[in-house]
C-alpha cells in the first residue's frame, strides 16, 4: 500500500504524510495520548533512561570491586547500589521492556488492528509505571534500600530501629506493587487484543511468533504478578506495623516469604525472556529472508515455557532449608523448562540453514542472542542440579548466569528489536557501520565481564560482597578474586563504551538519519505494510494477511532502498 | 571457562581445582560433586560447541549475496523436531538423577558425627563445642577424617555457612535449626563465608575452617575451652585483644565511629574519670566506668549511645546474645581492653600482637 | 463492512461491532478477576501456612470473633450479589427503573456490609486487638478500662518464648562438659530472633499510673492460658478482611458510578457492558467473603 | 464486518445471555440456605473434618455464584478456563507452601500449642 512513497535524499526533506508522530503536536498530545504507538514510544524512552541509570549503578559496583578494600564507596552504599541496580533493572527495565515498549508499538499493527483492546488502560499502565519510578526515586531519597532485590525477610523487615518509618524499603516495595499492576494491565490488554481484535483471516497460526511470545508473557503477567503484589504488600505491612506472618519471633515463617517472592519472581524471569525470544524468531527469519523453521514448535514452546515456569520457583531455595522433598521436586521440574528452550534454539539454527543471511545490526544482535542465551541457559543446568547448586548458590556463578540470561538474553534481544523496528518507529535509518561496531563492543565486553564471573563463582566468591579482603580473609583468596574481578571490570568498561556508542548513533539518527522506507529489511509481517512511521490508525483498510514468513512475495527496490510487493503479485496483496 | 583459565594462566594467575574452576577438594563429597559438575558441564560444552559451530558455519555459508529471498530450505520437519526435543529430555534425566543422589548424601548427616553448634549473628559466628569451648573469632576447628555436623541457628537475620573447599552451604535461619555436615579429608586452612546477604558487613562475616589431626584437634578444643581462665588477671586486657575479632566489624580502635561507637572514644571517656560523660539516646548521660562497660557488653540495648559525630543514636544492632555468650571472664577481658586501650594499641594505631608468652600461657601452647 | 453503516456512539473506534467490544471487555474483566483471585490467593496461602503452624492461635483467637456478625454479613453480601445479578438482567431487558432500583439495593448492601465491619472493627480495637506488633507496643493503658494495668499486655511473651526455646535447646544440645564457661544454653534460639533488633519490642510496657484503678478486669491478652502470640491471629484477620473491605469500598465507588450512569440512561439492551462487568467484580467480592467467613468465624 | 476467527464464532442471539430473574432468585436462596447449613455444621465438633466441611460448602456456594450470577454457565468456555486456571495456581501455591511448613522448626516453635488446643477442646465439650 505504500510502495509508491517517494524516496528523497536527506538534503531536501519535504513534509511527510501525516503519521502518528506529527498528527498532533505539543507535549499534551503525547502525555494524554491513547495511541498505542505513542505509548510504546514513551515506554521505550522511559525504560531506556532507567536502564542507563541502573547501568551507571552497575559501573559503580564494578569499579568498587576492581580492587580489594574500599575503592570508591563504603559497605552500606555498596549494598544500596546493587539493590537499586537489581531492582531497577528488573522491575523498571526488563519486566516492562519488550512487551510494553516494542510490543505496544507493533502488536496491534502486526495483528492488523487499529489499537489495543483498551487504549485508556494502556495509558493508565504507563502512568502506573511512572508512579512506580517516582516511588523508586523516593526510596532512594528516603534513606535508600539495602536488602537486595529479593527483599529477604527478616533483614528487610528489621532494618531500622524505628518501626513504622516510611523509609526506603517501604517505598521500594510499594513501587514494586504499583509496577506489578502496570505489568498486569499491559499483559491483560495484550491477551484481550490478541483474542478479540484479530481481523478476519488472521488465525492463531498466522500470527507472527512475536505475538505468540507476547501472548505467553501475558499469561505470566496476569497469573503471576498479583502474587508479588500481595508479597510486597505483606512485607510493607510487616515492616511498618509488624504483622508477623514472616517474623519468626511472632510465629511467622521467613521461608514462607521466599516462597511468596519466587512464586512470582521465577515466572518473572520468563516474562523477561519470552518476548525477546519472540523478537529473535522474527529477526532470524526476516534477516535470513527465509521461512521460520518449525513455526508450531516455536509457538507452543513459548506457551510451554510459560506454564512450566510456574512450577519451578523452589530452585532458588535449595539451601534455604526448604524441605528436601520440595527440593527434589523443584529440581526435577526445573529441567522441563530447558526442553522448550532447546527447541527454540534448534529451530532458530535450522531457520538459518539455506537462508540468505544479511549480517546487519539487528541480525548481529540476534546471532549474539543465540550465542549468549545458549551459555545462559546451559549454565542454568548446574544450578538446577541440586548437588552442584549447593556449592554455586549465592556465588558469582549465579550472578553470571542471570546476567547472561537477562542482559545477554533479554536485553540483547531487545536491542535487536529496537534496531529492527527503529526505522518503523522513527522513520529514520541509523548508521549501520556504527551499529555493527557497537554491537561487537557490547558482545565482547559483555563476555569478558560476565564469563569471568562464572569462574569467580565456581571458585567460591559469594555475591553481594562489598569487598574480598579484610581481617578474616586469606591473602591467597583475596589475590585470586582480585585478578578475576579486575578482568571483569575491564570488560564492563568495554561494554559501557558499546552502550555509549549505541546511544550516540541512535540519537544522531533521529536528526540526521536517512528517511526509512516502509520495508527496509524485507519483513513480511503486517507492520511492514504500512508506511514508516505508521499513520495514526495504522491501516486505512485491513491489510493483506498471509503467511507472515513467506518472503517470496517481496522484491528489492534499489531506488527506494527497501522492499515492496512483487509487482506481478500486487493484485492479491490486498493493497488499496 | 577453559578459555578464561588459559587467559588468566597467561596473566600469571594460578587457578586451583578442576578445569571448570572448582576450588581444591577437601571433603569426602567434594570429589563426587565435582564429578557431577563436570558431567553437566561437558554436556553443556558439547551443546555449546555444536550450536556455535553450526551458527558460525551457517552464518558464513549462507551469507547474503543478493537481495533475494532464500533459496528454499524446509519450513519444518516434524521427525527432526521431535528428535531434538527428545534428546535434551533424555539428557536431563541423568543430570537430575546425579544431582538428586548427591543431594541426598549431603542432606543426611551420619549418625555418629561430631556435633558443633553454630550461632550466626550480625556479623560474626559463634561455634560451640561439646566440651564447652566457645569460639567467637570465626575460626571453625574440625578434626580430619571424621564426620562433623553443624547445628545452626541465627539470632537475627538469615545467614549462610559456605565452605567452598568442602562444597557445602546451608542457610542459617532465625527460628529454625538447620544442619550441615561434612567430613574433611585434608589437614589445612580453608575459607568460610557467609553466603546469605545479612546487611552492612556481610562481606566481613568470613572466617576459616582449620582441619587438624585428631589428637591435635582435641588439644585445641581443650585449650579453647579454658585458656581465658588461665590468663592472670593483670593480663586480661591483652586477652581482650584476642577477643576483639568479633567486635571489629562494628567498633574501631582509632576513634572513627562505625556501626557502633569506637573503643577509642569509649576509652577516652573512661580515662576522663567521669568528667566527660557518654550521651545516651534518651537524652541522659552516663559515666563510663568498669560497671558501665561490663553492662553495655552484657546488655547493649540498655543504654543506647549517641554517635558523637552525627548526633544520632547508634542502630540497635548488637544483640544481647553475644554479650551473654561470652561469659564473665571474657566480658571482663574486653572491658579491660577498652579501659587500657593505650596499652594494647601500638603507636601507629594498630593492635598489639599478643603472643602466648604475653598471656603467660607458654607451657601449654594455645591455638585459639 | 457492516461497521460503516452501524457504528453506535458507545462503540469505540477500534472495535468493529458491539459484540466484539462487549466480549473484549468481558474477557478483560475475567482476566482481571483472575488476578484478584491470585492476589487473595497469596493471603489464603499465608493463612494456611500460619494456621498449619499454629492451630492453637487460630482456635484461641477466633473465639473473639462473633459468628453472628459474620453470618449476617454473608447474607447481606449474598443478597446484594443477587440484586446485582438481577440488575444485569434488568439492563439487558432495557428496564431502566428496575436497573436503578436494583443497583441502589446493591449499593445499600455494600454500605450495610461496611457498617457492620465498622462495628466489628471498632469493637476489636476497643478490646485491644490491633493489627500489628507496632500497636501492641504502645497500648493506651491510661485510658483503657478493660484490662489490668499492673499486668503487661504482651511484654511477657517474647521473653517466655525465648526462655522456652532456650530451655529446649539446652536439652537437645550436645552434652556439655562442665567448666567455667559451660553456660546452659549453647544455641540461643530463634524466638528472640529479629526482635533483638527492635529494642522496644521486648520491653514490657510501663505499668500505668494507677488512677484508673477501677478497671481491674483481666483482659484476654493477659489470660495465662493464652497461647503464645495468639494476638497474631488478628493480624491475618485484619489483613484479609481489610483487603476485602477495601474491595468493598471500591465496589461502593463503582456502584455509585453505575447508578449515575443508569439514571442518565447510558445503558441499554445494546450497551450494558459496564453493568455486566461491574457485576462480575461485585460477585468476586462476594465470592471471597464466602471463603473468609468460615475460615475466620467458624473455627 | 463481523469478526469471525476460530474462537469468535457467530452467535445466534445478540450480545450476552439473559439470565431470568427466577434462576437468580433460586440461586440466591440456595446460597442463603447453604450459609445457614455451614453455620450449623460448624457447631458440631467433628475435629479436623470441620474445616473441610466448611470449605466444601463454601466451594459449592462459590460455584453457584460463578455459574449463575456471573453467567459463566452461558459464557464462553475460555472465560471459565481463565478463572479455573487462577484457582489452580492458587491451589498449587498453597499446597507447595504447605508442604514446606512441616519443616518449620517443629521443635523450636510449637510453644505451648498442644496444651492449649487440648484445653480449648475440653472447654467446648
Ligand atoms: C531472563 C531470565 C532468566 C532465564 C531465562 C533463566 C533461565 C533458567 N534459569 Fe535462571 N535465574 C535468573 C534469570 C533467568 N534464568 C535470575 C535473575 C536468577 C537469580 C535471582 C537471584 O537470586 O537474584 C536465576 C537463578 C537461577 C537458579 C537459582 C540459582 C541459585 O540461586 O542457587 C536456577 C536453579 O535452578 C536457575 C535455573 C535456570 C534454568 C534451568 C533456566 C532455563 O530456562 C534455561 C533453559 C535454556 C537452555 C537449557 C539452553 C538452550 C538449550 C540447549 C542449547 C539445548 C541443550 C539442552 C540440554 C541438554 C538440556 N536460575
Ligand atoms: C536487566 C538486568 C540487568 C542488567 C542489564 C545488568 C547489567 C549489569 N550488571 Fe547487574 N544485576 C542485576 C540485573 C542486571 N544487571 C540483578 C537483578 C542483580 C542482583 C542484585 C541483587 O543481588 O540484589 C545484579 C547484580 C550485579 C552485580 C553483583 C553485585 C553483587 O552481588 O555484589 C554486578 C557485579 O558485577 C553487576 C554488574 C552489572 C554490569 C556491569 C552490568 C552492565 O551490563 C551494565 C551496562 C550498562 C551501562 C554501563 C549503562 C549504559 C552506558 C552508559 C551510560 C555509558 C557511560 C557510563 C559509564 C562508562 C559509567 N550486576
Ligand atoms: Cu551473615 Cu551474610
Ligand atoms: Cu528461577
Amino acid at each position: 500500500m505504500t510502495t509508491n512513497e517517494v524516496t528523497t535524499p536527506i538534503e531536501s526533506e519535504p513534509a511527510r504524510e501525516t503519521n502518528y508522530l506529527n498528527a498532533t503536536t505539543g507535549i499534551m498530545s503525547w502525555l494524554g495520548t491513547l495511541d498505542h504507538k505513542r505509548i510504546g514510544v514513551m515506554y521505550l524512552v522511559s525504560v531506556l533512561m532507567s536502564f542507563f541509570v541502573a547501568g551507571l549503578f552497575a559501573m559503580v559496583i564494578r569499579i568498587e570491586l576492581m580492587w580489594p578494600g574500599e575503592t570508591i564507596i563504603d559497605q552500606d552504599t555498596y549494598n544500596q547500589m546493587f539493590t537499586l541496580h537489581g531492582a531497577i533493572m528488573v522491575f523498571l527495565v526488563l519486566i516492562p521492556s519488550v512487551p510494553a515498549s516494542l510490543g505496544n508499538f507493533v502488536l496491534p499493527i502486526m495483528l492488523g488492528a487499529k489499537d489495543v483492546a483498551f487504549p485508556r488502560l494502556n495509558l493508565f499502565s504507563y502512568y502506573l509505571w511512572v508512579t512506580g519510578a517516582v516511588m523508586a526515586v523516593a526510596a532512594i531519597l528516603f534513606g535508600g534500600v539495602d536488602t537486595g532485590w529479593t527483599f529477604y525477610v527478616p533483614y528487610s523487615t528489621t532494618g531500622v530501629d524505628d518501626r513504622g518509618a516510611m523509609d526506603g524499603v517501604f517505598f521500594l516495595t510499594m513501587a514494586v506493587f504499583v509496577l506489578g499492576f502496570s505489568s498486569i494491565f499491559t499483559g491483560l490488554n495484550f491477551i484481550v487484543t490478541i483474542h478479540r481484535l484479530r481481523p478476519p483471516g488472521m488465525t492463531w497460526f498466522k500470527m507472527p511468533l512475536f505475538l505468540w511470545a507476547i501472548y505467553a508473557t501475558g499469561i505470566l503477567q496476569v497469573m503471576a504478578t498479583p502474587v508479588i503484589g500481595i508479597t510486597v504488600l505483606l512485607l510493607a505491612v510487616e515492616r511498618t506495623v509488624g504483622i508477623g506472618i514472616f517474623d519468626p519471633s511472632l510465629g511467622g515463617d521467613p521461608i514462607l516469604f521466599q516462597h511468596f517472592f519466587w512464586f512470582y519472581s521465577h515466572p518473572a524471569v520468563y516474562i523477561m525472556i519470552l518476548p525477546p525470544m519472540g523478537i529473535i524468531s522474527e529477526l532470524i527469519s526476516v534477516h535470513s529472508h527465509k521461512h521460520i523453521f518449525g513455526y508450531r514448535f516455536i509457538a507452543f514452546s513459548s506457551v510451554a515455557i510459560a506454564i512450566f515456569s510456574f512450577l519451578v520457583w523452589g530452585h532458588h531455595m535449595f539451601v534455604s532449608s526448604q524441605s528436601p522433598l520440595l527440593n527434589v521436586v523443584f529440581s526435577a521440574i526445573t529441567f522441563s523448562v530447558a526442553i522448550p528452550s532447546a527447541v527454540k534454539v534448534f529451530n532458530w539454527l535450522a531457520t538459518l540453514y539455506k537462508g540468505s543471511i544479511s549480517l546487519n545490526t539487528p541480525m548481529l544482535y540476534a546471532l549474539s542472542f543465540i550465542f549468549l542465551f545458549t551459555i545462559a541457559g546451559l549454565t542454568g543446568l548446574p544450578l538446577a542440579v541440586i548437588a552442584t547448586d549447593i556449592h554455586l548458590h549465592d556465588t558469582y556463578f549465579v550472578v553470571a548466569h542471570f546476567h547472561y540470561t537477562m542482559m545477554g538474553g533479554a536485553l540483547t534481544g531487545m536491542l535487536g528489536g529496537i534496531h529492527h523496528w527503529w526505522p518503523k518507529i522513527t522513520g529514520r535509518m541509523y548508521s549501520e557501520v556504527w551499529g555493527r561496531i557497537a554491537c561487537g563492543l557490547v558482545f565482547v565486553g559483555f563476555n569478558v565481564t560476565f564469563f569471568t564471573q562464572f569462574v569467580l563463582g565456581s571458585l567460591g566468591m559469594p555475591r553481594r560482597y562489598h569487598d574480598y579482603s579484610g581481617p578474616g580473609w586469606a591473602q591467597e583468596t583475596t589475590d585470586l578474586f582480585h585478578s578475576l574481578h579486575f578482568v571483569s571490570t575491564m570488560g564492563s568498561f568495554i561494554m559501557a563504551l558499546g552502550f555509549f556508542l549505541t546511544a550516540g548513533y541512535l540519537i544522531h539518527s533521529l536528526f540526521r538519519g536517512r528517511r526509512a522506507p516502509a520495508n527496509p529489511w524485507g519483513g513480511r509481517s503486517l507492520e511492514w505494510q504500512c508506511p514508516s512511521p505508521p499513520p495514526v490508525y495504522n491501516f486505512a483498510e485491513p491489510p493483506h494477511v498471509g503467511d507472515c514468513y513467506d518472503f517470496s512475495v517481496l522484491e528489492w527496490d534499489e531506488q527506494e532502498q527497501g522492499y515492496h510487493w512483487r509487482r506481478d503479485l500486487a493484485h492479491d496483496a490486498g493493497e488499496a | 571457562m577453559i578459555l578464561t583459565n588459559i587467559m588468566l594462566a597467561a596473566a600469571g594467575t594460578k587457578i586451583p581445582g578442576s578445569i571448570f574452576g572448582m576450588p581444591e577438594q577437601a571433603s569426602t563429597i567434594a570429589e563426587s560433586i565435582d564429578w557431577i559438575y563436570n558431567f553437566v558441564n561437558w554436556i553443556c560444552v558439547f551443546f555449546f560447541v555444536l550450536i556455535v559451530v553450526v551458527l558460525v558455519v551457517f552464518m558464513f555459508r549462507y551469507r547474503r549475496r543478493a537481495h533475494i529471498a532464500s533459496t528454499g530450505g524446509p519450513t519444518h520437519n516434524t521427525p527432526l523436531e521431535v528428535i531434538w526435543t527428545a534428546i535434551p529430555t533424555i539428557l536431563v534425566a541423568p543430570m537430575f538423577y546425579f544431582g538428586f543422589k548427591g543431594y541426598m548424601h549431603i542432606a543426611t548427616p551420619p549418625e555418629n558425627a561430631y556435633q558443633i553448634q553454630v550461632t550466626g549473628r550480625q556479623w560474626s559466628w559463634q561455634f560451640d563445642y561439646p566440651n564447652g569451648a566457645k569460639i567467637f573469632d570465626g575460626t571453625l576447628h574440625v578434626p580430619v577424617d571424621r564426620p562433623v555436623t553443624l547445628t545452626m541457628t541465627s539470632e537475627d537475620v538469615i545467614h549462610a555457612i559456605f565452605i567452598p573447599a568442602f562444597r557445602v552451604k546451608q542457610d542459617v535461619v532465625p527460628g529454625k535449626r538447620t544442619q550441615l555436615w561434612f567430613e574433611a579429608t585434608r589437614v589445612g586452612v580453608f575459607d568460610l563465608f557467609c553466603a546469605e546477604f545479612c546487611g552492612t558487613s556481610h562481606s566481613q562475616m568470613v572466617g576459616r575452617v582449620i582441619v587438624y589431626e585428631e589428637e591435635e584437634f582435641e588439644q585445641v578444643i581443650e585449650d579453647a575451652a579454658n585458656w581465658i581462665e588461665r590468663v592472670p588477671d593483670d593480663k586480661l586486657h591483652l586477652a581482650g585483644v584476642r577477643l576483639y575479632n568479633q567486635c571489629q566489624q562494628c567498633h574501631t580502635i582509632d576513634g572513627s565511629p562505625l556501626i557502633g561507637p569506637s573503643f577509642k572514644e569509649t576509652h577516652d571517656l573512661f580515662t576522663s574519670g567521669g568528667t566527660q560523660k557518654r550521651r545516651l539516646k534518651d537524652g541522659s548521660s552516663v559515666v563510663v566506668d568498669e560497671a558501665y562497660l561490663l553492662n553495655s557488653i552484657l546488655n547493649p540495648l540498655d543504654q543506647i549511645t549517641v554517635n558523637s559525630r552525627t548526633g544520632k543514636p547508634y542502630p540497635p544492632t548488637m544483640t544481647a546474645g553475644l554479650g551473654k555468650q561470652l561469659g564473665d571472664r571474657r566480658r571482663l577481658a574486653l572491658a579491660r581492653m577498652i579501659m587500657q586501650l593505650d596499652e594494647v594499641v601500638t603507636p601507629d594505631g594498630r593492635l598489639r600482637k599478643v603472643t602466648e608468652e604475653d598471656l603467660d600461657l607458654v607451657e601449654n601452647p594455645d591455638a585459639d | 463492512m457492516s461497521h460503516a453503516d452501524a457504528h453506535p456512539d458507545f462503540l469505540r473506534h477500534h472495535f468493529h461491532t458491539p459484540k466484539q467490544q462487549f466480549e473484549a471487555g468481558k474477557l478483560g474483566m475475567w482476566l482481571f478477576l483472575a488476578t484478584e483471585v491470585l492476589l487473595f490467593g497469596g493471603l489464603f496461602c499465608g493463612y494456611a501456612v500460619w494456621r498449619g503452624n499454629h492451630p492453637e492461635m487460630f482456635k484461641y483467637g477466633s473465639q473473639f470473633l462473633e459468628t453472628k456478625w459474620g453470618a449476617i454479613n454473608t447474607a447481606v453480601l449474598i443478597t446484594s450479589s443477587l440484586t446485582m445479578a438481577a440488575a444485569v438482567t434488568a439492563a439487558q431487558r432495557d428496564n431502566r427503573r428496575a436497573l436503578v432500583t436494583l443497583l441502589s439495593l446493591t449499593l445499600a448492601g455494600a454500605l450495610v456490609f461496611l457498617g457492620i465491619k465498622y462495628i466489628e472493627y471498632s469493637h476489636k480495637f476497643h478490646e485491644g486487638w490491633f493489627p500489628g506488633m507496632k500497636f501492641y507496643e504502645k497500648p493506651d493503658l491510661q485510658h483503657a478500662k478493660t484490662w489490668d494495668h499492673s499486668k503487661p499486655i504482651i511484654g511477657n511473651e517474647p521473653f517466655t518464648a525465648a526462655a522456652g526455646a532456650t530451655g529446649q535447646a539446652s536439652q537437645s544440645a550436645a552434652p556439655t562438659r562442665g567448666g567455667p564457661e559451660a553456660e546452659p544454653s549453647t544455641v540461643a534460639l530463634a524466638a528472640i530472633g529479629p526482635a533483638g533488633l527492635r529494642p522496644g519490642a521486648l520491653e514490657p510496657p510501663q505499668p500505668a499510673h494507677d488512677d484508673h484503678a477501677e478497671a481491674h478486669t483481666t483482659h484476654p491478652l493477659q489470660d495465662p492460658q493464652r497461647p503464645r502470640n495468639a494476638h497474631m491471629f488478628f493480624n491475618i484477620y485484619f489483613m484479609m478482611t481489610g483487603l476485602h473491605g477495601l474491595h468493598v469500598l471500591g465496589g461502593v465507588l463503582l456502584l455509585s458510578w453505575l447508578i449515575i450512569g443508569a439514571v442518565k440512561g447510558r445503558f441499554s439492551a445494546q450497551y450494558f457492558t459496564p453493568v455486566d462487568l461491574g457485576g462480575l467484580y461485585w460477585h468476586v467480592v462476594d465470592l471471597i467473603w464466602i471463603f473468609l467467613f468460615p475460615l475466620f468465624y467458624l473455627i | 464486518m463481523t469478526t469471525e476467527s476460530p474462537d469468535n464464532p457467530p452467535s445466534s442471539h445478540g450480545v450476552g445471555h439473559i439470565v431470568p430473574i427466577k434462576t437468580l432468585v433460586a440461586t440466591g436462596l440456595a446460597l442463603l440456605v447453604f450459609t445457614l447449613i455451614t453455620v450449623w455444621a460448624a457447631k458440631i465438633d467433628l475435629g479436623d473434618l470441620n474445616i473441610w466441611i466448611a470449605l466444601a460448602i463454601a466451594a459449592l456456594k462459590a460455584t453457584l455464584v460463578v455459574l449463575f450470577f456471573m453467567h459463566l454457565r452461558y459464557d464462553r468456555p475460555f472465560n471459565g478456563i481463565i478463572f479455573v486456571t487462577s484457582l489452580a495456581f492458587v491451589a498449587l501455591f498453597i499446597s507447595f507452601a504447605l508442604t514446606d511448613t512441616k519443616e518449620y522448626a517443629p521443635d523450636v516453635d510449637t510453644g505451648n500449642a498442644p496444651r492449649v488446643v487440648e484445653a480449648l477442646d475440653e472447654l467446648q465439650q
